[in-house]
């Protein structure tokens, strides 16, 4: 006997979303508590978003919070999680350190009566209202492929340069990407090694030097996370395999600007995450006032990025990524 | 009264000094005075407040009244460095070393010499140990680390640390308390050249034929107050006796004849690589057995490995006809064994633990009920050993750090008499313990041999091993060199055995 | 002057009656002692003087719901901290504790994933969190290595055993009926049971620790470990129970954690290690051994627990969180020190040297409190 | 040719007992040896105290090198050099606190405010000179040091507690002040990054800069009679009293000499790494002490030399480098790591145990 896994036994604890209709055209109530819980604080890319968030909530004449543990792990979000719900937040924004271990206390917080909107990295989807997605996860893999696929002309050895073993987004868009490289104009490029930098600077670089010791014929790098990028570029930058080696992935200008001025990185992308945070307080908002339920096909306007529309499991994607390179990069300063 | 009436002010004196801890006062109103060109003794039982003055005049203690006197001037020494400063040497009664740092560094600590651009001149330092060992007579590396010395080699650093200093006043407490006739003469004969070329020595000591022999006058304390100062030359020892413990001493070794009853401890082949080799001895119920030898002939060792305290190569231990699995002290003590160690502060006593906690810490079980220790059981426990051995202390509850070294001493015996052992091996059991304890301690073990105990005994005192045992064995490089019965023990038979039989006169 | 000095007051009657004064078992506690209760006492009272400052001043602080997060944010380190406590006052340190429960918790979720159920898979973990405490608790007393050497290995070695069992996955369908149990509450409040066990085991490990021989023996080995040895008491066996014991409590608190949070990952409770070792610090106990009491460390756990929990209501930010934990540490310390040496000088005072006031003398540094052995 | 260097592993239990061990005795004239035998010995233990840790790192280097030639080439070399600098320095500082039996866990926190520091003053003050601003980095780190030194020496509280508590403290600022910003290569002058490209003698300046370090702090340990007295001080703080050693001024000092090298540490780690933000160093303080503890710093005081912790901290530096060399899959390298951490602190306690037995001729007792 026992509990085993084919049990059956479901592990979500039921969904604690509202069943009321939509009503698109209620009030956005002013005053309403909307509270930004990034993986970390202290992480530039949240601290960019979270501004964005709060430039939506002053729009919407709400009171805007920012709170968030300084190490970025799943216990101490979630006691920001239940503290947040304590305080009684009508809206938690928050990008999940971990989908499930979250979970549990972002239901309560439902139960509670608050809205829950995940950024940047998705929690369950049972245990959440909607999840602003910077871009399509198939969005993000095809565009790094393709970037780097142009950069080392269309064959060779690649790697990946991944944040933590653990992180969701990290892992679903390796795994796209590596789909992605199956197609028949990607046959020449082969994956040989995927490392994990941990969003940690020093050991990023150090894995980037490791790479490349490794693997006297690689091509090209891709790095989907903002620290690993900008680790590797430096690391390359200072190294005699400038210029021999692309890299390429997922970075802030500001971070990046030096490196594709001289010629280390040529091109990368990124969504601009104040349009995320903006639109995540948006969407938080107007499911709080009713306008919406989280059903497929509603739509929402969202400020000054306009209208948007929920897709299948209240995911709405904020659009396709920006991609950097010297001509824009002086345009954008985040 | 003073047959050499001092020209100058003495080297140093205590004037009115009191000292207190908490309630216990330790130095009440003392006055003395260290002169140039003489060694003075001090005498006082255990707790009598000597290695306080002693601290005092090193800087150690500031008085809360009263004050020392330097050349005839008011000095106040509120730290150790203050006291080398006014040229006070001090060896401290139990040994103060690094164990990290060599021999040579322990010596010179802060004082190396020093070569061009203030660097340490290692080979001077050497050398200069060397020297100073030379002097003493010893053979001693001085760049072995001082980890792993004897507690006699410790000493004997000490000493030539105090040497090197040059200083006008050498303080020794009790230095000679873990020391071998050998070493002994050559620290008489070190103190002797000292106080020819005038310096003053105080020398602390509860031998009294070391008083005798080395020390110019006396001055004698009870419970902290200064009590008399005399010439030497004009005491007896019974009239030392009478001034430092208020009273006549009964007998000081009162052994009771004991018919022998069963071999309790029996020990065949003992052996451990390097250490000892091919011990073997019994001990009967109501036996006084002493093991004697020269400092480091390996007694302590021996005793350590049948307690299971250390491990044994070869052999085996049987207490009571059951052999005793080595290494297990826990099953020694189980199978009614006990054991004293030498060395009180690291082996015997957990310092800063209380004194009833000490007292109590082999009884831990047998004082618990269902497994649950109460404390007014403890206390009441320790209360009742603390009076049983006079126990000089202020509250049972102090850390044992704040007994004076005899009253800690106690507290060892107490922690081990209160297994009620059938087997007790007691390890220089009055090292430091003064005359009136002493006689006490030694008719303690003889009743408990009188009890149907047997006592194993390791002593470096002659006069006690001769005056208690009823056997004597003599250790000599590991090794049993002979079994000398009571009748034929005499000092000449057991120092002959305790050489290896090649005269090396003690 | 002669022999006969005696004078008749000071003599003592002979023998057995010879004057040694009675010792007494007095009410006046010794220093040592008055400061360990110093040191309890304050935080305990902190602990008090903060739930009620919190209660009055800080907005939702003061429910039934709240002390219920409180207690499960609390739960694991209160957990680990019960063994810990014991460790540190034989004088070592296990820092492999979080390492402990990362790798349970991998193991768990493992397991899980290859079907065995959880009623076995839970015993299997707790065991093998005992091997794993005996592994370090061989390293430190068969092979006789510092005990913080060791654990600063076993803590990276577990770590990435961790991350070697479930590599960068993460096992989350657990059942709800262990997942929701495991943060359930007891009928009727808001207190999760898990409360209750920690009480129970705090009461388990405070008994063992302060009313059994073997809990003297921890202070005796933690103050000196040769003595003990010479007392017939094994002090290898009960540094190697201890860990033992670590290494089981951190497994149950890495079952726990896995199912309190739903999610069993290589990278649950990174860190942990240092938040339990502040606690116990905090709750008094010395980090060279011989000292220390339970109450005082549970006291620690829950001071900082309700003081990260108030400020967090209070929305102050984690810096300061940080800020403020790392104060109340060093103060725990500072403090009760700097007043025991403000109370020992004082009688001092009363009674200046009397040639302090002479002029010609040497300038004397400051007094110096009595040499302690260790800094 | 003396001191602690050559003397046993600290004392087998956590306790900080100074005693010495009650054994291991040999007849009495092996214990009293002759002194050139002695003095023999002496060096000759010293010496396998740190060829362990040598060899070990000779070893693995070979082995590396041998599946993974790429290894060895001057850019990697360079690489495992500049990656070793940081440990490096932080290990000296945390040694010499280590050998008066204190601890110093805040350096990271230390290094990362000091660090965030030269950014910040980088972004402020544009005009100010770069060496200007390394060394108010270093004066934040000494700042940092004064702090720690202070609280453990003068109010004479555990170490350990007190750092752990600045460490929380240090950090906690670091947050505070940088509230989320991050500092970028572009805010800071070119000559200050390319520091670490700067070679002298084929060595990049960092290493060189650590070098001189070890070197200067080795030296000073050696031979100078307030370096000796931190030993003394660590290795029986009561009878440093005794001496009249000014033990509070020694337990002091290394927090402050610590505290200068974690806020150099700091401002290397800027010009190196050029990405500044609050978490710089975190995690850090652990690693740190296990470098020294690997090279032979007793934890408890009184021994080991800056150069076993030096050689620790490149033993540890050159493991993280070389095992992505050897293929080790990234989950197992952690594992690898803290095994080989065992493997070390064994070895060391192995051979002291060796040498200990040499010297007094009889067998080792139990721990
Ligand atoms: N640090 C201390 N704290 C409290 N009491 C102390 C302290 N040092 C000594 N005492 C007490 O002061 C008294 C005198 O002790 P002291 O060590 O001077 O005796 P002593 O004459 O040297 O004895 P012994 O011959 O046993 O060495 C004793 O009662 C002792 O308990
Ligand atoms: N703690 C120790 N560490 C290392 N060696 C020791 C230690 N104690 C004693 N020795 C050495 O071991 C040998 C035997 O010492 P042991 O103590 O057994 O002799 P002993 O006959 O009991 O002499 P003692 O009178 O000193 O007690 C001696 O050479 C001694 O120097
Ligand atoms: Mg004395
Ligand atoms: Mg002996």
């Amino acid at each position: 006997g026992g509990t085993t896994r084919g049990d059956g036994d479901g592990s979500g604890s039921g969904s604690g979303g509202s069943e009321a209709e939509a009503d698109p055209n209620a009030e956005i109530p002013e005053g309403l508590k909307i509270s930004f819980l990034p993986k970390q604080l202290n992480n530039p890319y949240f601290t960019v978003a979270d501004s964005g968030g709060k430039e939506a909530v002053e729009e919407l004449g709400g009171e805007f919070k920012e709170v968030g543990p300084s190490e970025a792990n799943a216990s101490s979000q979630v006691s920001y999680i239940n503290t947040l719900s304590q305080q009684g937040s009508d809206v938690i924004v928050t990008a999940a350190n971990d989908p499930n271990a979250v979970c549990g206390a972002l239901n309560q917080a439902r139960q509670a009566g608050s809205v829950v909107v995940t950024f940047d990295s998705d929690a369950s989807p049972e245990c959440r209202d909607l999840f602003i997605s910077q871009a399509s996860a198939e969005g993000i893999a095809t565009i790094q492929v393709e970037m780097i696929a142009e950069q080392i002309g269309g064959e060779g050895e690649i790697a990946f340069l991944s944040a933590t073993p653990n992180a969701t987004n990290q892992n679903a868009w390796l795994k796209l990407m590596e789909e992605e490289l199956k197609k028949d104009e990607y046959s020449g490029i082969e994956v040989v090694d995927t490392v994990y930098g941990n969003d940690d600077d020093q050991k990023s670089f150090n894995e980037m030097q490791g790479l490349l010791q490794t693997h006297p014929d690689l091509a090209g790098v891709i790095s989907p996370t903002t620290v690993g990028l900008a680790a590797a570029a430096r690391y390359l930058g200072s190294s005699d395999y400038k210029g021999e080696v692309a890299l390429t992935g997922l970075g802030t200008p500001n971070q990046m600007r030096e490196y594709v001025k001289d010629g280390t990185v040529e091109e990368f992308a990124l969504w601009k995450p104040s349009d995320l945070g903006y639109l995540a307080a948006y969407a938080g908002a107007s499911q709080s006032a009713g306008r919406i339920t989280g059903e497929k096909g509603q739509t929402f306007k969202a400020g000054r990025l306009g209208e948007y529309e929920i897709g299948a499991d209240g995911e709405i994607v904020l659009g396709p990524p920006t991609v950097f390179n010297k001509d824009n990069i002086d345009d954008f300063d985040f | 009264m003073d047959r050499h009436p001092p020209p100058a002010p003495p080297l140093l004196s205590l004037v009115g000094v009191s000292k207190s801890f908490g309630t216990v006062h330790a130095l009440q109103d003392v006055s003395l005075e260290l002169r140039a060109g003489e060694i003075h003794a001090l005498c006082g039982e255990n707790g009598a407040g000597k290695s306080t003055l002693v601290k005092t005049i090193a800087g150690v203690h500031r008085p809360d009244t009263g004050h020392v006197e330097v050349l005839g001037e008011p000095t106040a020494l509120n730290a150790p460095a203050d006291a080398q400063r006014a040229g006070v040497a001090v060896i401290y009664q139990e040994p103060t070393l690094f164990p990290d740092l060599s021999v040579a560094e322990n010596i010179f600590m802060g004082r190396q010499p020093l070569a061009r651009g203030r660097r340490i001149d290692r080979r001077a330092m050497r050398e200069a140990a060397d020297a100073l060992f030379a002097r003493l007579g010893v053979r001693l590396d001085p760049d072995r680390p001082a980890r792993g010395l004897s507690i006699a080699d410790q000493q004997l650093v000490e000493i030539a640390k105090a040497m090197s200093f040059d200083a006008r006043v050498l303080v020794m407490d009790e230095p000679t308390a873990a020391l071998s006739g050998v070493e002994v003469d050559r620290l008489f004969a070190v103190a002797r050249s000292l106080r020819d070329n005038g310096a003053a020595v105080l020398f602390i000591s509860h031998r009294f034929n070391e008083v005798f022999e080395l020390c110019d006058r006396v001055t004698v304390m009870r419970d902290g107050r200064y009590i008399s100062t005399e010439p030497v030359a004009e005491l007896t020892v019974d009239d030392l006796v009478h001034s430092m413990v208020g009273r006549e001493v009964a007998t000081l070794f009162p052994k009771q004849d004991v018919a022998a009853g069963d071999t309790v401890l029996e020990v065949e082949g003992l052996g451990r690589t390097g250490v000892f080799a091919d011990v073997g001895f019994s001990v009967r119920a109501g036996e006084i057995v002493a093991l004697a030898g020269l400092v480091g002939a390996g007694r302590s060792e021996v005793v350590r490995a049948v307690f299971g305290v250390d491990r044994y190569e070869t052999g085996t231990v049987r207490v009571s006809g059951r052999r005793l699995p080595p290494g297990r002290s826990s099953a020694a003590m189980a199978a009614g064994v006990a054991l004293v160690p030498e060395d009180r502060r690291q082996q015997g006593l957990v310092m800063e633990m209380s004194i009833e906690r000490n007292a109590t810490l082999t009884r831990r079980w047998a004082l618990s009920r269902l497994g649950v220790l109460r404390r007014r059981d403890e206390e009441r426990a320790a209360a009742e050993w603390a009076e049983r051995l006079q126990l000089k202390a202020g509250r049972l509850s102090d850390a044992v750090t704040t007994l004076s070294g005899g009253n800690q001493q106690k507290v060892v015996l107490a922690k081990w008499l209160a297994t009620e052992p059938r087997l007790l091996i007691v390890d220089e059991p009055t090292r430091g313990i003064d005359v009136g304890t002493k006689a006490e301690v030694h008719r303690l073990l003889s009743e408990l041999a009188g009890r149907g105990i047997a006592v194993l005994m390791v002593s470096s005192e002659l006069p006690e091993v001769l005056g208690m045992a009823d056997r004597v064995l003599v250790m000599h490089e590991g090794r049993i060199a002979a079994e000398i019965p009571r009748e034929q023990a005499t000092e000449e038979s057991v120092m002959y055995a305790a050489t290896g039989q090649k005269g090396r006169a003690a | 002057m002669g022999p006969e000095v005696d004078t008749p007051g000071t003599s003592a009657p002979p023998s057995a009656a010879r004057s040694a004064p009675e010792p007494q078992r007095g009410p006046a506690p010794s220093v040592l002692r008055s400061l360990l209760r110093t040191r309890e006492a304050s935080v305990l009272g902190a602990l008090a003087v903060s739930v009620l400052a919190a209660s009055f001043m800080v907005e939702g602080f003061a429910t039934g719901r709240n002390a219920g997060f409180l207690v499960l944010d609390v739960a694991a380190i209160a957990l680990i901290a019960l063994p810990m406590t014991l460790v540190v006052i034989t004088g070592e340190i296990d820092l492999s504790v979080a390492s402990t429960l990362g790798l349970t918790s991998a193991v768990m979720g493992q397991l899980w994933v290859l079907g065995l159920p959880l009623e076995t898979i839970v015993p299997l973990c707790v065991l093998f969190g005992a091997l794993l405490g005996a592994l370090n608790g061989v390293l430190v007393t068969v092979a006789g290595l510092p005990s913080l050497a060791v654990t600063i290995g076993t803590m990276a070695m577990y770590r990435g055993l961790a991350y070697a069992v479930l590599g960068d996955r993460a096992v989350a369908d657990f059942p709800f009926t262990w997942t929701g149990g495991a943060t359930s509450r007891l009928p009727g409040t808001d207190i999760p049971w898990i409360a209750v066990l920690i009480l129970v085991l705090a009461a388990l490990f405070g008994l063992l620790l302060h009313a059994t021989p073997i809990g003297r023996s921890l202070y005796a080995i933690g103050n000196n470990d040769e003595a003990t040895r010479f007392s017939g008491i094994s002090v290898r066996w009960t540094k190697l129970w201890l860990f033992v014991a670590s290494g089981t409590v951190a497994a149950g608190a890495g079952v726990f954690w896995t199912l309190q949070y739903g999610s069993a990952r290589a990278d649950n409770a990174y860190g942990l290690e240092l938040s339990v070792v502040a606690a116990v610090l905090l709750g008094g106990v010395s980090i060279f051994g011989g000292r220390g009491a339970l109450p005082g460390v549970l006291a620690g756990v829950l001071l900082l627990g309700t003081i990260r929990n108030a400020l967090m209501l209070a929305d102050v930010s984690s810096d300061v969180l940080d800020i403020v934990t790392g104060l109340l540490l060093v103060v725990s310390v500072v403090l009760p020190t700097t007043l025991a040496r403000v109370r020992e000088r004082r009688p001092g005072r009363l009674r200046p040297p009397r040639a302090a006031s002479r002029p010609a003398l040497p300038v004397s540094p400051p007094r110096r409190r009595k040499v302690k052995n260790r800094p | 040719m003396s001191g602690p260097d050559e003397t046993g592993a600290p004392a087998a239990g956590g306790a900080a007992q100074t005693s010495p061990p009650p054994a291991a005795p040999g007849p009495a004239q092996e214990t009293r040896e002759e002194h050139g035998g002695g003095v023999r010995t002496g060096r000759r233990i010293r010496q396998a105290r740190e060829l362990g840790i040598l060899l070990a790192l000779v070893l693995l280097v070979a082995v590396t090198a041998l599946v993974n030639p790429g290894f060895l080439s001057g850019q990697s070399v360079r690489d495992l050099l500049l990656g070793a600098t940081l440990l490096t320095i932080l290990a000296v500082g945390q040694s010499m606190v280590l050998i008066t039996r204190s601890v110093d866990l805040s350096v990271g926190s230390v290094m990362g405010l000091s660090a965030f520091a030269v950014g910040m003053m980088f972004v402020s003050f544009p005009g100010l000179p770069t060496p200007v601003v390394m060394a108010a980095g270093v004066l934040v780190g000494t700042v940092c040091g004064v702090v720690n030194g202070v609280l453990v020496a003068a109010a004479r509280v555990p170490a350990l507690v007190v750092t752990l508590g600045t460490l929380y403290m240090f950090r906690g600022i670091d947050f505070w002040w940088a509230s989320g910003r991050q500092i970028n290569a572009a805010d800071m002058p070119d000559g200050f990054l390319g520091l670490s490209r700067v070679t002298l003698l084929g060595m990049p300046l960092p290493a060189v800069v650590a070098l001189a370090v070890v070197l200067a702090a080795g030296w000073y340990l050696r031979n100078y009679r307030s370096g000796r007295e931190l030993y003394a001080v660590g290795s029986e703080p009561a009878a440093a009293r005794l001496v009249g050693i000014p033990v509070d001024r020694r337990v002091f000092m290394p927090f402050v000499a610590n505290g200068s090298l974690a806020g150099l540490a700091g401002v290397l780690y800027a010009s190196r790494f050029g990405t500044l933000d609050a978490t710089v160093g975190t995690g850090l303080e652990l690693e740190v002490v296990a470098a020294a503890v690997v090279g032979g710093v007793a934890i408890f005081g009184g021994s080991g030399t800056v150069y076993g912790a030096a050689l620790g901290a490149l033993l540890l530096s050159t493991i993280d480098a070389a095992l992505p060399m050897l293929q080790v899959g990234s989950f197992w390298q952690q594992a690898v790591v803290g095994l080989l951490i065992l493997v070390s602190i064994g070895l060391d306690r192995l051979l002291a145990l060796r040498a200990a037995r040499r010297l007094r001729g009889g067998g080792t007792r139990g721990a």
